[in-house]
């Protein structure tokens, strides 16, 4: 049953040192931002984050790195103009990376979120990032065994959830918080808004609210709300 | 493709310059089908776009999550959950659709995208790509989708300039940079020569201010005059 | 689980007859906690929805696409988009949710599901199931998602009557009748016992119109009490 | 691109001998049956069909298999209170017949159109369902691999499309219709409306142009469109 929270610290209150977090977003465009922030006063540290990116500029993703609570990083496309927190702690030997193709981080991911023990990705093939690991060939075509990536925490940025816990997404914001809402033990995710049940059309919502475990409501519209 | 599939003999345009950046994308928009769905990489290929016909049917594909993307916004338009791959705000076309990042590359990976176009650090004659890592030892490795896109699309084109600053061919017997797709490259669009590759070798399509005997001169891989 | 968590000891009710039908399904109703996600199986499992308390928070899910599922269609609800697995027309609660096949599947695979409630044929007391083929050569194959709803849930609940119309027991030391999923089962519920079966064993839970005693001579699996 | 057809006739007009044809639906919810109808009435015949239920009643994919067209049915349940047109071709030994479970269904056919090469499914695993097929342990569960079912052609039925080939789909009659649309080299799609691009939200289109190649309305909101 999906729990509204009061506040972003609420909803990260219980994420332990360790911990495989699975952070939404491309770039800035659906990163829970406030999410990120209330871990960082958490204090949690020594995580796994796996993400698109490895954080923009100052903020989010970034300020988490700054911070010095991830031990490791698996994301598609680290090297950015403004990815200079990343770079510093790499070439300073502070954080290990583990480099995965985009589709194939998406997909295993889905992986672990449908049950799916492994499967053959015609992606990488043929490059260092397949090195190691085991090749096919089915029906004329090589292809690479890829292992699901399952989280115990994934933050997820939607745009409105209803009291239920059902999602809907804005734009490309949606980008990988659907996928990483089925692939963590617990799912938090904060929107700009909470509507009542019954509010979103369900041949509209995205993601269901069996994969939402927390939702917080963060931004202008969420303080309007408080205040009214 | 269009125009090229009806060229019956290699066109040598020795009564002109090199393309420009902006010619070589025109070239480009000029051989895409229309009605075709098309993902135009990051950087260089992005131009495409601004020579598409407008009743060209071409629908672009950005892959975090969306099929209708249109031009670059600019002013009241640039909505920050609304970017295509390199992170530039984009626009939305009539008849757009969002997804989610695994939903977007299995849409890829599953080869439904009819063109896919590229920038590259070297091309192979028989299609190898390299486009994601320089191989330079202190270089932060960061692929993005470039694998998956590498062989997401049922035509992958490449858009480069023939020769690197240093004079050296980026068309190549076998790519000394790290690979980031086996055999998937279609054509090779340069400056001063539009190429077939694969495993037939490499056929010269069309040049600019340069004789396919010239061309051939400077290169290291063994070339091919169309219906030789 | 909820009353039966709290069970410290076996139950025996020998003070009354089996459970019909219909208590059956109560029983089993009781059983689910409050703000659980259920998947119930065709045919008998169907019944325990119209025991789960209104303010119980349950969300039914159906196989065929659905979260918030509500009772039975009747009269003018009859709308033949809107069915359940077994194809009766059901309603949408608020709060419901539509998703594909794939999806649904992937949700229920992914182990997302809390509860799932199945018929058998044959339980064994290791928890492997045999509800979809009795191996009758001359039966036409038909598994529909029974064996993706066995190994697709955090608990697998199965109801049956515990003896056959011939007199056979259904709880068994070995399915003889072709396996629908492997050591799934968690608990079984029957007009005349709740058993716990799994890698320790049968465990009886409650009897309903037989003692401890009577029950052990009747079935050709060790049985154990609880707290034995 | 989407072609908009006059008539179900023209939709299937080259549908070949031979073909492996995915039909959508589970139970009538779905179920494309004009365009089966078109079917029947185009002669096509030696087919592989796949679909979720071998026919109901004597209409839709019971009258395609009455007309003797189907060589090979791939379903999950085709033993049904109302199948009595399949059940007597598979008496007769008429027809060939693979039983899959209805998730692996579903994800094989997700498979084919994600690019997947084959997965590692726990659905099965054990059953007389996975008899020679590779299984292998992953993180201590068992898993059988499954291999995708690509589809020459698709038959779908959708509630609305918009002239580029965008649906939406109603309640559970959504059902396989997504997956398969991604499955099949050629997806013909009948719906309810067609209406103007534009008009569907792209946050809520269930299934993008891409995957669709042929629509054509069907129905009484059809014929009265055509009327006015």
């Amino acid at each position: 049953m999906t729990l509204i929270c009061e506040g972003a610290d609420e909803a990260v209150a219980d994420v332990a040192d360790g911990s495989t977090v699975l952070v939404g977003g491309f770039g800035m465009a659906g990163m829970p931002v406030d999410l990120i922030d209330a871990l960082i006063r958490q204090g949690a540290t020594d995580l796994t984050v796996v993400s698109n990116n490895a954080g923009n500029g100052d903020t989010g993703l970034a300020a988490l790195l700054a911070a010095g609570r991830v031990r490791r990083m698996v994301c598609s496309f680290p090297r950015q103009s403004d990815s200079w927190v990343f770079d510093g702690l790499y070439r300073a030997g502070k954080i290990e990376l583990e480099v995965v193709p985009q589709g194939n981080l998406a997909e295993r991911m889905r992986a672990a979120g449908a049950g799916i023990g492994a499967f053959f990705s015609p992606t990488g093939v043929g490059t260092p990032l397949a090195e190691g690991k085991e090749v096919r060939e089915i029906d004329g075509r090589t292809y690479v065994l890829e292992h699901p990536i399952k989280g115990d925490v994934a933050l997820v940025g939607a745009h409105v959830a209803d009291r239920m816990g059902n999602l809907v997404y804005r734009k490309t914001a949606r980008n990988f918080g659907p996928v990483m809402a089925t692939a963590a033990t617990t799912t938090i995710v904060q929107v700009a808004q909470v509507v009542e049940t019954g509010t979103l059309d369900p041949e509209a919502v995205v993601t269901p609210s069996i994969y939402v475990d927390r939702v917080v409501a963060v931004g202008a519209a969420a303080r309007q709300q408080e205040a009214s | 493709m269009t125009a090229l599939d009806t060229l019956d003999r290699t066109v040598e345009h020795t009564d002109r310059g090199p393309l420009s950046r902006d010619e070589m994308a025109e070239i480009v928009a000029r051989d895409i089908p229309p009605g075709s769905f098309v993902n135009l990489g990051i950087g260089q290929p992005t131009k495409v776009a601004d020579f598409l016909a407008a009743d060209s049917g071409v629908v672009l594909h950005t892959e975090n999550g969306m099929l209708g993307m249109g031009p670059a916004a600019v002013g009241d338009e640039i909505d920050t959950d609304l970017t295509n791959a390199g992170k530039v705000p984009v626009t939305e076309l009539p008849g757009a659709s969002y997804f989610h990042h695994a939903d977007s590359f299995a849409m890829m990976r599953g080869g439904h995208l009819d063109v896919c176009v590229l920038g590259a650090f070297q091309v192979s004659a028989a299609g190898d790509l390299a486009n994601w890592h320089t191989g330079a030892p202190d270089a932060i490795p960061a692929v993005g989708g470039a694998m998956d896109l590498a062989i997401g699309a049922k035509q992958v084109l490449v858009m480069m300039t023939l020769f690197a600053k240093d004079g050296t061919a980026k068309l190549v017997p076998g790519c000394t940079y790290p690979l980031t797709g086996v055999g998937c490259v279609d054509r090779v669009y340069t400056d001063v020569a539009v190429f077939r590759v694969g495993s037939q070798g490499v056929t010269v399509l069309e040049t600019f201010g340069i004789s396919y005997d010239d061309l051939a001169a400077r290169l290291d891989v063994a070339l091919r005059r169309l219906q030789d």
